[in-house]
């Protein structure tokens, strides 16, 4: 499964970084979401597969009963996720003030200040 | 004019998202849930109702205003991790409190606790904040 | 105490414009008194240094980098000391007068305090490092110097180009340096010498020995190098009385012999300098004829002057070195002194034209008289210091002929110029100038005056004036003591004799010089292929480089920074991959499940529709079957508490795309069908590699992880049973701290940016 | 587990992915923006399915919170996004 | 016993659920799709959770569980009667078969986009 | 006293939330829902509440078999090649008065046979609907009022 | 003692929290900001003493033991670094007040000031991997928010690149932490150098390593990852700028230099290499776009990138003597790289540009701003005595002892162009006489009461510290050449994270 799962992630990095590569500025918003999917998921593969079961401890008892899953790289992801929330809510509210500013959806004409 | 079913709808189901909430919230730290997930459902609540109705509407809904909610979120959990300079802790260390309110319950107050309701809070604020912003966005003001 | 006497100039400076709001004009006086009590503190250790003693002081400074204060006094450094303590009197006095009125006077004084500071810090500085610092100051203070009118474009470009040259020559310096402490494992000269064996015998020898010349040759305008110089006359005459005949430009020439016992002696060491100092002398004095404007004469010849010292330090032998020590005595005071008359022609008749002018001695007596004598000097006329030093030159070269010509040639010259600046102006019939002319206040002559008193004693009596410092200094050069005497006469012998040719040569020169200045003329277009021409055409070329670099790295185009930096990752990454040389370790995988590998392909699918669709819709659609589907690959794993923030998040994302989209245009494909292929290729480039690295971590776990310990701690220490809630607000609440700062700042942020809006005021 | 739920299980997951995919092609064949909506909107409650099933397969009853999240909260989305097409933007 | 009850109820939910993606495929217009997702879908989901429900049997299982059933019929309708009006609004093409549009009376043509 | 009952109501589902019925989780969720409600401001009264408890239970049965029965009905005709369906969009006159009345009467309406709400007009006098099988329009419309509506209101008021 | 080490991240946050309570009131949100800046200050100065004296302190917040919860540890490099981002806050702050127009004041622009500073000083003390990248983004949120507050077009401009290309970058860091946790299986720096010692496995943490160095490479605007850089730096308020300037870029390289000696480093001579390779196209890219450039800021913008270059060069070399080296090129810069924006901005305000050509006289108008101005110009440019000659000194010392000759004989030839550049601005601005109407363009620049402490003040500080640094080199030396052992010999981090030697296996 970790074998698909890694092309599912290059994938999302690919898609991702494809649309952020786009000159319709809109597109970039896209990319910045699958490439936030796919980082998160990168941690949860990366940091190990299991079927074990989650990482909630059953009433009653002091330790989990079996195998768990590995509640660090979920805690990560959880604060990556909010997070990339919280970019791909700005970068919303940026491109959205961009475009009202500068009046085009094109990145190639944003390049007057560059150099 | 938005739907009359929709906002209709929305009286009865907001309560019932709030409500559902602050028990996400609550029962974080046993079962899944907590403060990040608790206060994007709160946001959704009241997201909802700025669909529904508008955004004004929304805001008078909220009775503070969000930046606030997020300020206060961010005290509280700051202030519960600097509980532990007074016991000359490193920061954020957990203090807990047990009141025993009937046989079978004990009401467990405690520093994570809230911190998770901060962070409740924060999530709240800023998903409204920028939600209910971008949404009245045409209106040109000045004012903080 | 040494360390203060070198730095009370800087001291001094910074308290200028507090003396100039007390004193007003007068202070420049007052700022005088300390070159002078400087030059009479250097006169009384005179005794001492002559007697072979050597004064020296050291105090740590960084110690790590070998940088210490320590100075050392010895004759070569009194030598120049007392030179650049004591034409700086005058020049400080020049100040006075020659810009009198001048609103930026004291500002003048103050840059040429610390001038003067530095490069007394450069003579006695025992520490390398310490040198090199003084030296960049010499480099700095005279930028300011040279660009004080810097109204003027020219001064402007003549100040920057010096700055650049020297400095330029000031870094290969450094690097020359550094090797030799690494070398010789001392960064004290006096430590250096001591273990010339190793410097010399190092395979980076002709390394050191290139960039420490070099710096030496761009300091003291040695060709090709030398075009700076010239230029430099923009500055105020004083300054270029002081820094470009005097004292500065002699650093290199210091440098050259106060390194002469570490890295001289070799053939490299002889055959550069001698060659160079040869080349410079000639190109020098030829350059010089042809000039008509004063102060340039003046420099081109100062350059001629500065090649004979740099020849005869390479020779090397102890009379070259005597020679160049007396040379370059005569030359300080001959030629400070002609640059300050040619300050006083300018400044009192307007006119820098030397062909333009004539007649002045009716007009300004003392000045002419000061003038002549120091042309006399600087023709080799006897009864004036300069034959001495010439006399002396000749010596050291004498068993070279090829060398014996060129310098006779250049002697020829020097005669010429001298006519030309020193005399002619004096003596040809009077011509109208732009001002009026008579003799200057006192402050102005007092310097020609003393110089040229100074110049013709030590004609007359040489050996009673400088057999100690002379000798000194060679004996400081040469690292032992030496027996040296001076003499006006030394019976008639091979050197009276080719004085006397020079000066025939050079009064048949005189006679043609009209013709020649006019023929020298018509080569200056020859310059455009010169080093000057050279410079600017580096600079224009380095600032034509530049901006084309920046157009294409900086081009302003977001999908070129990004293809650039992905291709950069993935090249490391590609390298990297084949460097380790491992095998993938696909063991140890957890088992397929059919439905996960469908989800997985609608995952893909949705990705790459989200590329392709024009509808936003579709991409938000297909956005949040992704979401979806994260959320299930959670929920399979046993994350149920990401499944679930997964799932909300996903309706407040689709909450704010279509908020967004509302206020944005549809989409549009703006890309050639090329660019999206060249785009596409790139993005699976990095999706590729991501994947790779995935697999490669996946192999391999090289410690257990700490969440063992969360799971055994969380119920009796954390008192919580949902372990990831409990690594969020306690075990690693800070993260989840920081996280809500985010959040806030994300949140207040967003409002601020879309309620503020502050037109742009001047830029369109 | 019994022999009889497992295999209803998987049976009841290949069933609703099939339905997953399904309703995907909805999504990207439109043909109008309504469509896709509601093809998202019926992959959501595919997705509580599936969720249940699952819960079910492990005996995890800790993802039924998911569930509920989901039952409440995914239809503000379909709501924005119809508001969206009808009227460009909810105010 | 107990395990075949569920596992029509999962079976039935599941394959209602297929159905209503198959709906949503084979459907020839946006509303019929419609009636499909929303009506079979919760028909489905209804089962599946059902036989949560009884596989569980506990109150704390349960309740949520039936919650979830009552949050679907909740909000089902809502975002198909939002995603209709949306797309008579903007005036989404009914299917050839369609036998009458008594709304099209009081909704002029041309208000569409 | 409405409040009150819908205080009562969050008490009752937050103690569902938490899967324990029982005094002190009823007490939280009367709290919890007060601060919900206290939120909010909403306030429209029908005082009955006790006495529709049976014929709302008969509603929501009623409600639930139709639900079933139209899902088959149109599952049926998603899997035969042929369609049966008669599709069309009625109107269909509203005697309910409030909007609360008029948001419920909808969504039952597009939860059972074959019948979706599409909008309500502005007047608030009409209910367009999207039905699958209309053979009569005539026939379809009083059905629907009769059977929904009608019950509908019946509970309501 | 060690309990202190979490108020340079409370006591921000505690002041961004009460200026946004107190938005309505300007001069209490100014208030506050200084004195939280000064007391950060202090408190940098008192920890830098006790470290100096005891040794590397750790704290394990949330009293939970390394490796398991998250530990902050202030070694020598994160007291000095703490100390810059004090002098560099407290200096800002104060500059702000002129500089910053009340509009963007009342829409919080101190609340993201400070979380401004609280991530830069969260990322100077964490110990812990993703503890970094968290204050990473608080940074990094908070300079989007700056950069792009007010909406100026340029602004906006700048800002979409900048995020994009950072976003890209927190991208790459956040896949890096994941996938070391995944080898490793911990986050804790400490425990992280322990277990890469360890290892026999140095490929695999080396192909790791390249998402650091590029994530951190874009933060810190390496070759050829810092376009991001000069596309935005020269758009806000100078305020912003300069902090973004002196401080932010340098948060980059600290993690560079941080993550590489402690985790990555021991491993090859290839990541040498190609960070040396990195450093020396940054020194000359970025010198040779300043070269290109008429605007102030934009020069100086290209600047910061060409003066990064140096910082990895130190790196590079790995050697303690270069670590010290890097560590006081960093020092050094930021003090200078602020002042620089410091006085472009004062010009800007005083002239209402930045152009080159329309600017002009300013030696005589003012004489104080053309010292202070000149004092940073060649320390940036390395003239001896002040700190620039010898940050680049104990570069080029380690550089060619070591026999890294290609690299150092760029780094010397660029400090040449680095003079090239600022005399160019110093001729532009300062020698050369205004361009248009003499008479009004020749008057004396006037400053107010407010306007003296507020701009020249800050100035007047940094310049002097410029100078102090210089010529109290011996100590700061001594200092540096500390910190660059302490770095090279990751053993007393570790010590210091995991008195026990961390995790019983
Ligand atoms: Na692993
Ligand atoms: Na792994």
């Amino acid at each position: 499964m970790e074998v698909i799962l890694a092309i599912v992630i290059g994938s999302l990095y690919a898609s991702g970084l494809y649309l952020m590569m786009r000159r319709n500025i809109p597109k970039f918003i896209i990319g910045l979401a699958l490439l936030s999917h796919g980082a998160n998921l990168l941690i949860f593969t990366a940091g190990g597969l299991s079927r074990g079961r989650p990482p909630v401890i059953p009433e009653g008892l002091e330790i989990p009963a079996g195998p768990i899953a590995d509640p660090l790289p979920q805690a990560l992801i959880l604060t990556a996720i909010v997070i990339s929330f919280a970019l791909l809510a700005f970068a919303i509210v940026l491109i959205l003030r961009s475009h009202e500013e500068l009046k085009t959806d094109d990145m190639e004409n944003l390049r007057e200040n560059d150099a | 004019m938005t739907s009359l079913i929709l906002r209709r709808s929305t009286r009865y189901l907001f309560p019932v998202i709030m409500l559902f909430s602050i028990y996400l919230l609550l029962r974080g730290h046993n079962e899944p849930g907590g403060g990040f997930v608790g206060g994007l459902a709160a946001a959704s609540a009241y997201t909802l109702y700025a669909l529904a109705y508008d955004v004004t509407t929304a805001r008078s809904l909220l009775r503070i205003d969000s930046r606030l909610l997020i300020g206060l979120g961010l005290l509280l959990s700051l202030g519960s991790g600097m509980l532990s300079f007074l016991f000359k802790q490193p920061l954020l260390t957990s203090q807990w409190a047990k009141i025993k309110i009937s046989q079978q319950y004990t009401l467990e107050l405690s520093t994570p606790l809230v911190f998770d309701i901060g962070v409740y809070l924060v999530v709240l604020g800023v998903t409204l904040t920028i939600i209910l912003a971008l949404a009245d966005h045409n209106t040109e003001e000045n004012e903080a | 105490m040494m360390l203060m006497l070198v730095i009370s100039g800087f001291l001094l400076a910074a308290f200028v414009p507090l003396m100039k709001r007390m004193w007003g004009v007068n202070s420049t006086y007052v700022a005088a008194l300390l070159p002078l009590g400087l030059t009479i503190w250097y006169a009384f250790q005179y005794s001492a240094i002559v007697n072979g003693e050597t004064l020296s002081w050291s105090r740590p400074w960084i110690e790590a980098l070998g940088v210490h204060f320590s100075f050392q006094l010895d004759g070569l450094s009194l030598l120049f000391s007392l030179m650049i303590a004591g034409i700086g009197v005058f020049i400080v006095l020049y100040t006075k007068g020659y810009l009198h009125g001048h609103p930026m006077q004291h500002r003048f004084v103050m840059f040429t305090l610390m001038f003067m500071a530095s490069m007394l810090g450069v003579v006695s500085a025992d520490n390398v490092i310490l040198l090199f610092i003084f030296w960049e100051l010499t480099s700095f203070t005279s930028y300011l110097l040279i660009g004080f009118n810097h109204d003027e474009e020219a001064s402007r470009k003549a100040s920057l180009q010096a700055l650049l040259v020297t400095g330029c020559g000031g870094l290969f310096l450094l690097a020359g340096l550094i090797l030799m402490s690494i070398a010789a494992g001392t960064t004290e000269i006096s430590g250096m010498i001591a273990q010339r064996d190793s410097i010399i015998d190092h395979p980076h020898y002709p390394v050191m020995l290139g960039l420490v010349l070099i710096g030496a040759f761009t300091k003291s305008a040695q060709t090709p190098f030398h075009f700076w110089l010239p230029n430099a006359m923009q500055a105020p005459t004083p300054a270029s009385a002081y820094l470009h005949s005097s004292t500065m430009v002699k650093a290199g020439v210091y440098l050259l012999a106060r390194l002469s016992p570490v890295l001289g002696g070799t053939p490299e060491w002889i055959w550069v300098l001698t060659g160079i100092g040869v080349l410079t002398l000639i190109t020098g004095a030829v350059l010089a004829s042809g000039q008509t404007y004063l102060k340039r004469l003046l420099a081109y010849t100062t350059v001629a002057a500065l090649g004979a010292m740099v020849m005869a330090i390479g020779i090397g032998t102890p009379k070259a070195l005597q020679a160049a020590v007396v040379f370059l005595l005569a030359h300080a005071c001959y030629k400070a002194a002609l640059f300050l008359v040619a300050g006083i022609i300018d400044h009192e008749t307007g006119e820098k034209n030397v062909t333009k002018l004539g007649g002045l001695r009716k007009y300004m007596p003392l000045t002419g008289i000061a003038a002549m004598i120091a042309a006399a000097s600087m023709a080799g006329i006897p009864l004036a210091f300069g034959f001495i030093g010439k006399e002396m030159l000749y010596t050291a070269v004498l068993h070279h002929p090829a060398l014996t010509g060129l310098t006779i040639i250049a002697g020829a010259f020097f005669m010429l110029v001298a006519w030309q600046t020193g005399v002619r102006p004096f003596i040809a019939s009077v011509k109208e100038t732009p001002k009026h002319p008579h003799d200057p206040p006192w402050m102005m002559l007092a310097g020609p005056v003393v110089l040229g008193i100074i110049t013709l004693s030590a004609g007359i009596i040489p050996g009673t004036l400088f057999d100690g410092l002379a000798g000194a200094a060679t004996a400081a050069i040469l690292a032992h003591p030496v027996d040296l005497h001076l003499h006006l006469w030394h019976g008639i012998n091979t050197e009276l004799l080719l004085s006397i040719v020079t000066i025939v040569l050079g009064a048949v020169a005189i006679i043609l010089s009209a013709f020649w200045i006019k023929s020298a003329g018509k080569l200056r277009p020859c310059v455009r292929f010169g080093p000057d021409q050279g410079y600017q055409n580096l600079l224009a070329g380095l600032v034509n480089f530049a901006k084309w670099q920046t157009r294409m790295l900086q081009g302003g185009s977001l999908r070129r920074y990004l293809i650039i930096i992905v291709i950069t990752m993935c090249g490391l990454f590609v390298m990297y991959f084949i460097r380790a040389n491992f095998a993938f370790q696909l063991n140890d995988l957890t088992p397929i499940s059919p439905p996960l590998v469908i989800l997985s392909i609608l995952v893909i699918i949705a990705g790459v529709a989200a590329t392709m669709t024009n509808s936003r819709l579709g991409a938000v659609a297909a956005m949040g079957v992704v979401g979806f589907s994260a959320a299930l690959f959670f929920i399979y794993f046993g994350a149920p508490d990401l499944a679930m923030t997964q799932l909300v998040i996903e309706t407040l994302s689709i909450v704010l795309l279509v908020l967004a989209f509302y206020y944005l245009p549809p989409f549009a494909t703006r890309s050639t069908w090329r660019g999206r292929m060249r785009d596409g290729v790139v993005a699976i480039f990095a999706g590729t590699v991501v994947t790779l690295l995935i697999l490669v971590a996946n192999g391999v776990q090289l410690s257990p992880a700490v969440s063992e310990y969360y799971a055994e701690t969380s119920v009796p220490l954390a008192h919580g049973r949902n372990i990831v809630n409990v690594i969020l607000v306690d075990y690693r609440g800070l993260d989840t701290l920081g996280e809500i700062t985010v959040l806030a700042v994300a949140g207040i942020g967003s409002y601020a940016l879309l309620r503020l809006r502050i037109k742009t005021g001047g830029k369109s | 587990m019994s022999p009889i739920l497992e295999t209803a299980s998987t049976i009841s997951i290949l069933l609703l992915t099939l339905s997953m995919v399904l309703a995907f092609y909805r999504v990207l064949r439109g043909p109008t923006p309504p469509d896709r909506i509601i093809a998202l909107d019926l992959i959501a409650s595919v997705v509580v399915g599936i969720l249940a099933v699952h819960a079910i397969r492990t005996g995890e009853h800790v993802y039924l919170t998911a569930g509920i999240a989901l039952a409440l909260i995914a239809f503000i989305g379909t709501v924005a996004l119809a508001l969206f097409i009808s009227r460009g933007a909810p105010h | 016993m107990k395990d075949i009850i569920i596992a029509i109820f999962m079976l039935t939910g599941s394959l209602f659920m297929l159905l209503s993606a198959i709906g949503i495929i084979r459907m020839p217009d946006l509303f019929t799709r419609m009636h499909a997702a929303t009506k079979v879908g919760t028909v489905g989901v209804s089962g599946i959770v059902l036989s949560l429900a009884i596989h569980f049997e506990e109150m704390k299982i349960v309740a949520p569980a039936i919650l979830i059933i009552v949050f679907f019929l909740a909000t089902a309708p809502i975002a198909a009667h939002m995603i209709g009006r949306a797309a008579y609004d903007i005036g989404v093409e009914l299917w050839k078969g369609t036998v009458v549009d008594e709304w099209n009376k009081h909704k002029p043509k041309n208000d569409a986009k | 006293m409405k409040m009150f009952l819908n205080n009562i109501l969050l008490a009752f589902l937050w103690a569902m939330f938490t899967g324990n019925i029982n005094i002190t989780s009823l007490l939280i969720g009367f709290i919890v829902g007060y601060i919900v409600l206290g939120s909010i401001h909403s306030r429209s009264g029908t005082s009955t509440y006790f006495t529709k408890v049976p014929q709302t239970i008969r509603f929501i049965l009623f409600f639930l078999k139709e639900m079933v029965v139209s899902s088959i009905r149109v599952a049926y005709d998603v899997v035969t090649p042929t369609y049966y369906m008669r599709p069309g969009v009625i109107a269909i006159p509203l005697d309910t008065r409030t909007d609360m009345e008029i948001a419920l009467l909808a969504n039952v309406i597009s939860l059972t046979p074959g019948t979706l709400s599409l909008d309500v007009s502005d007047d608030r006098k009409t209910l367009y609907i999207h039905a699958m099988f209309v053979d009569d329009p005539e026939k379809l419309r009083l059905e629907t009022k009769d059977q929904m509506e009608k019950r509908l209101l019946a509970v309501m008021r | 003692m060690n309990l202190l080490l979490s108020i340079p991240v409370a006591l921000p946050l505690a002041c961004a929290l009460l200026t946004l309570f107190g938005r309505r009131n300007i001069p209490f949100q100014r208030a506050v900001t200084i004195a939280g800046s000064v007391l950060n200050l202090l408190l940098a100065l008192l920890l830098f003493r006790v470290i100096r004296s005891d040794g590397i302190l750790a704290l394990q917040i949330g009293n939970w033991p390394a490796p398991y919860g998250i530990t902050f540890v202030a070694d020598l490099f994160s007291a000095v670094m703490l100390i810059m981002s004090g002098l560099m806050a407290t200096s800002v702050a104060i500059y702000s007040i002129v500089m910053i127009d009340e509009a963007r004041e009342r829409f919080h622009y101190h609340v993201f000031f400070n979380v401004l500073i609280m991530g830069v000083n969260g990322a100077f003390l964490t110990g812990d991997l993703f503890n970094l990248y968290v204050w990473f983004e608080t940074m990094l949120m908070a300079s989007f928010v700056l950069l792009s507050l007010g909406g100026e077009r340029p602004q906006l401009q700048g800002a979409i690149k900048y995020v994009a290309m950072n976003f890209l970058s927190s991208a790459l860091f956040l896949a890096g932490v994941g996938i070391i946790y995944g080898i490793t299986g911990t986050l804790n720096m400490a425990d992280l150098a322990v277990v890469v010692r360890q290892s026999d496995h140095p490929g695999i943490i080396s192909i790791a390593s390249v998402l650091f160095l590029i994530a951190f490479g874009i933060k810190s605007a390496a070759f050829p990852l810092f376009f991001w850089l000069p596309a935005s730096y020269h758009t806000p308020p100078s305020p912003v700028s300069a902090i973004f300037a002196g401080l932010l870029t340098k948060v980059g390289v600290y993690a560079l230099i941080r993550v590489f000696t402690l985790i990555f480093m021991p491993e090859t001579e290839i990541t040498q290499l190609v960070i040396l390779v990195m450093a020396g196209f940054t020194m000359v890219t970025g010198v040779l776009g300043a070269a290109a450039q008429m605007e102030m800021r934009r020069l100086l913008s290209f600047h910061i990138v060409s003066q990064i270059g140096y910082m990895i060069m130190g790196l590079g070399m790995y050697t303690a003597a270069s670590l010290g080296g890097a560590v006081l090129y960093i020092v050094h810069n930021i003090i200078a790289k602020t002042n620089l924006f410091f006085v472009a901005g004062v010009v800007a305000h005083k002239t209402g540009t930045n152009d080159l050509k329309k600017l002009g006289g300013i030696y005589k108008r003012s004489p104080i701003l053309a010292v202070l101005f000149l004092i940073s110009a060649m320390a940036l440019a390395g003239l001896p005595p002040l700190s620039g000659f010898f940050a680049k000194l104990s570069l080029v010392i380690p550089g060619l002892s070591n026999g890294h000759y290609v690299v150092t004989a760029t780094a010397i030839a660029v400090g040449l162009l680095t003079l090239f550049s600022m005399t160019k601005i110093w001729n532009e601005v300062f020698w050369k006489p205004a361009p248009g109407d003499q008479s009004t363009s020749d008057a004396a620049l006037s400053w107010t009461k407010q306007e003296k402490i507020c701009l020249l003040g800050p100035v007047v500080l940094l310049a002097a510290c410029s100078v102090v640094i210089g010529l109290a080199g011996g100590s700061v030396y001594e200092l540096v050449t500390d910190i660059g052992a302490q770095l090279k010999s990751a053993d007393a981090y570790i010590q210091a994270v995991l008195p026990n030697g961390g995790r019983v296996p």
